[in-house]
């Protein structure tokens, strides 16, 4: 951050900014290509690998019976984490941020969990006693920038395609498919980065990088389900309703192509 | 379960449009730089600021401007079942929201390759401790004499039953519809903290906004107070 | 402690003890003003903010239900801490010393344990199934010396005004009073630093800072129960039983600040 | 239990000197400087190379060589119940002899005080890991454009029932008598990985050895393969 | 690893072993002085220390009944561990080589389970409910190379004189020793190093800092159960086959020596 | 449960004021700088110590003198329930009060800016491992050549049924009334290490220091022995 080069370098993609340009001529309101494969892991009943640009992930889903919560004793229970590991990116060589990981991981599991888009209900197996319990796993081979988008549609498509795995006896069956995954809605993530005054989607990482504040709206087909602001600067609150607004086209835009 | 909201009036008898009472004593800690003691409804919240100091360790400092750290800490006791000491993915993801909204205020050019610490510890927690914590973390900061654009107050609103309403209590949190906390520049109204989770349809999310907004001139309304009793009692002294 | 500033300032501590004067001109055998506060956090069923000089802490006590150790399965169980956290000092900017940390844990505890204060017998709900865990945390806002002896007095203060929550079908009932706690008696620590061959009660940072040894005299309205010596420095058998006779009057004197 | 192998054929219809099918690809990401995906039977496998670059922490840099260092890493969800996210007993010893055993391959003379790590992401688990993970490592140091006097190709073979087989599959090394995991430098035949566990009599082991040297000759040709597509593929760029 | 002076001192023991020599005079095929002594911890219902030259370690079992895997529910359960703390050698002062210790550990946990020597079933108290749980703990005192063997020997040793503790109405009397611990073979470890390209049996510390490879056989009566290569450099498969063949022999040689 | 002392005799024969077995051999690890092995009772424990060496990490150092550490360690088959390996909040404590112990008999100034380092292993433990531990420690010292102004040697008192008194052993420390462990260094008989838990009146304390202090001077005498046995078997060499 204070190295020199990428200041210049810091610099440069500022003034593109200000002339409402990016390093790659991309439009300031459009994704990279995007690709989804949904089933990538033949082990997990549920998963996917997404790319957008450069950026390479691939979550899975793996399975547990355990007891709820006390104060939701008739609710599965979801566990979302990802590995930001050295893989992904140089950036990360002498290990990785923790603080950034913990928010992804955060970010993602609100727009599912608040959302409604669950059905944690029907995860319970006997109330109070077991329920269902999902890890929702993201894992980062390559590190190009905006990994919200792309974790939450990996995981949205993991869970779309995704099956709970047979239980009887007492004993889940790892490869036997059971019930599918109730999944009421489609739960998409959109950020935008203000670099300047400047607002543009889906930043990859040099913009990341050089970025003075971000937003990310999280919504269903319904409406807007979760939003987190980061980065030292600031937006008005006409930035933020302008890019809300925005945000519901560039969700149906991906929700299209979950297959 | 009871009604959040009745006849225009919330469980503990406040309007939709109103805080919590609130109260700010700045310098407060004699061994911190700057520090600041809060109580916001039953919240109570003490932040203690060190710096700008050599950065420790030195490879993580910035030779163009200070570095910031923050840590929100629960105390043990805080809370009805015991919070274990030590961060968790909570804390630390309001500690990096945090010290972002912060960052924006301060001036850390002027203090190149030092760092500045901010810790906040909540005693007693009610709803809202990290509009509470940041809050008090910028008194703290103007307290130890760090040059500031402008300070940053934060404040809370959401939606309980069909309506919008200032900083929830607990109850309202836990069986609410939706929670914005968010934390302004009170000079411009610039946003530099904003988090939402729950459901609420755009028209709702910009009510919630200006009624936030309107929130956290109040909270700097306090904040100008606190700074201004520790002010003049230096100078009485 | 390899610093050129403060070993002038030790230096400076050592030659006023030398003529028995300490720097805020207190008597060798004088504690700071000490101020009580108890149930100073609502949420807690017991707490206390004690203040000696600029010494600041905060107690609270929290409560769970669990398995008695195999041991005294008639017995409850009490799990003592502390958070000795950077805000109360600079001196901890890089992490505070675990080993101070755990002492101070393990003595205050002595302190409440050793002398049967606390009639663990009565916190047994059902033998060999079922005790209160009770925990004892000290929260250090400010630090200016002697924690150990603020430390017992706000456990005292905060276990003497403390209840145990309610406990109906087999739930927990925070919010609500049920017994008082067991206290029978009123353990009280008195702690004496030894500089050069002076020694002097209720050091603050400095002196403790400067002190070549330090001991620890916890006492009840009965008798002693714990002795803790530290510091790289000696004391003579005489030195030891002198002072253990002024802990008895200094409890005493503790002992009735406490409201 | 079903016989692991009856008139000479195993569960999946394999030969018992047959490998399962394998795959592999060179430089599959773009942020690392080298990498290679593979595919052997159902395992899925992906490595990534960063380096020869500064060493971090500077104090176990080596004035005469660069050091190596190596993480095996398995995704949560690459095998059914699902693996704690970090590394454990078992992954720690896989990477300690995967990374000696690339040593002897690799020209480290050339960049004393660097270091150059090796990542491997297991996506996909079904026996044989560390042979796939060591194989794709070999192919993206290469990639990576490391100087190398050999590559490294590994492959185990085994007992099942009574028969010395190649490549085992997922029950049959649960359920087999020994398992053989080797990798050798091409040129030479020296074995430069081997770890037996199970319960052989010498010349089974003998024989073990040899199967398991041929399977790491089959291994070395797909890894050639997947140099040269790639370097063709760049080419006709 | 860089240091100048261990450079020359690492160049002689290369000369050397071109000779076919060592620096203590022993032939290339054989051991340093052994020495076993079984039930050395009193308090312990299975132990030994062993000195293989100055490398000098102590074995001991402790006992727990416990739940069985899920996947052998008729099956005792061992957990193989060691301290190679820094007591050992001065190597270790800023923190035992983690990687080095797991291997350890889990090279002659294999020589001890792959073998069958224990009668896991046998430890078996109520299949799918209660089985014992053996903890095999090595702890290091001196190092002076080759812990592979001297830790195998330690604990063949140690399960061979050793006692399970008496259980009895679900509980565990460790101090009266019940049935003795079904050892049905003796593992014995042996290791070679490569240097250059001269192999020698059972290298010290500053031999094994030397080596090129390294090759650990574990065999038992009846036949191989286990190997282990290390080090940067490699075998030929004549090496491996001709060194298996001298390790029987030495194995034998090794068991005769255990009391 | 049975009676603790009848009749003038303890449950192990023992007189009150009478010390179980005791012996100390130095000189018994060969990479160490000085180390000593000690049977008291069933206690078997043995320090190593290293140093004056390069303080590792540097910024730990002193300019004005050596910086001492301490390691008390259970090995896991030390007791009846296996210990957990590492570090625990108890051996912490007795690391921290042993190492303040030994700081006053040493003479550190000779050594500025370097460590040295004590490492004790506890192999079987039987009441009185810290006493055992630090003297022990305290002849490694002298073993290694570590310039000290005195030995320091330990011994505990205390109080079983209506008596006091020394050393107590295992079902004496559980079922006893009080446990004082105390170290001095034996020239001047000052106490370096106190520590005290129980019940006893002011006069019982004092009965106990004073006979603790007779058991640390003949620990004293063991310790002169076993260093002169060393010497001897040097010179003889």
């Amino acid at each position: 951050m204070g190295n020199l080069s990428w200041n210049v370098k810091s610099k440069y993609i500022h003034q593109l900014a200000e002339k409402g340009e990016r390093q790659d001529k991309r439009d300031m309101y459009k994704y990279r290509e995007i690709d989804i494969e949904p089933n990538y892991i033949d082990n997990a009943l549920g998963s996917a690998r997404v790319k957008i640009g450069e950026t390479d992930i691939v979550a899975g889903l793996s399975f547990d019976v355990g007891d709820p919560y006390s104060d939701s004793p008739d609710k599965g229970v979801i566990i979302t984490n990802n590995e930001l590991g050295p893989i992904a990116s140089p950036e990360f060589e002498s290990g990785p941020p923790r603080e950034d990981s913990i928010e992804l991981s955060r970010v993602v599991d609100r727009g599912i969990r608040e959302s409604g888009a669950l059905d944690l209900k029907e995860l319970c197996i006997e109330e109070r006693e077991k329920v269902w319990l999902i890890f929702l796993d993201i894992h980062i081979l390559d590190y190009n920038g905006n990994l919200f988008d792309a974790s939450e549609l990996a995981l949205t498509t993991a869970l779309k395609h995704g099956h709970l795995p047979k239980y009887e006896d007492e004993k889940i069956h790892h490869k036997e498919e059971g019930e599918k995954i109730p999944l009421k809605k489609l739960p998409i993530e959109n950020t935008f980065a203000k670099i300047g005054d400047k607002i543009m989607l889906d930043p990859c990482l040099e913009e990341e990088k050089s970025l003075d504040a971000r937003i990310t709206f999280s919504t269903t087909e319904d409406g807007l389900c979760a939003v987190q602001k980061g980065g030292s600067g600031s937006f008005t609150q006409e930035e933020v309703m302008k890019h809300l607004e925005k945000s519901f086209d560039h969700a149906e835009e991906l929700r299209k192509q979950i297959p | 379960m009871t009604e959040l909201i009745k006849n225009g009036k919330r469980q503990d008898d406040r309007k939709p449009e109103e805080m919590r009472d609130l109260s700010i004593e700045a310098g407060v800690l004699k061994r911190a730089d700057g520090s600041a003691y809060l109580e916001w409804g039953s919240n109570k919240v003490i932040a203690g600021v060190f710096g700008p100091q050599k950065c420790i360790p030195q490879h993580i400092s910035n030779p163009y401007k200070a570095i910031l750290k923050f840590r929100y800490n629960m105390a043990p006791f805080s809370v009805d079942d015991r919070k274990r000491p030590g961060p968790d993915r909570r804390s630390t993801e309001i500690s990096k929201v945090s010290k972002e909204a912060l960052e924006s205020a301060l001036i850390l050019r002027h203090f190149p390759n030092t760092m500045i610490e901010i810790f906040v510890e909540v005693l007693q927690a009610a709803a809202g401790t990290r509009c509470a914590s940041l809050t008090a973390a910028s008194v703290a900061l103007a307290d130890a004499g760090v040059p500031m654009k402008d300070m940053v107050a934060a404040c809370a609103a959401g939606k309980i039953g069909d309506e919008v309403v200032l900083d929830l209590a607990k109850e309202e949190d836990n069986a609410g519809k939706a929670d914005v906390p968010i934390a302004i520049k009170p000079k411009s109204g610039d946003i530099v903290l904003l988090q939402m989770d729950g459901d609420l349809t755009p028209e709702e999310f910009d009510e919630t906004l200006s009624l936030a907004k309107e929130g956290c001139m109040k909270v700097s309304e306090e904040q100008q107070k606190a700074l201004q009793e520790k002010y003049e009692m230096e100078e009485g002294e």
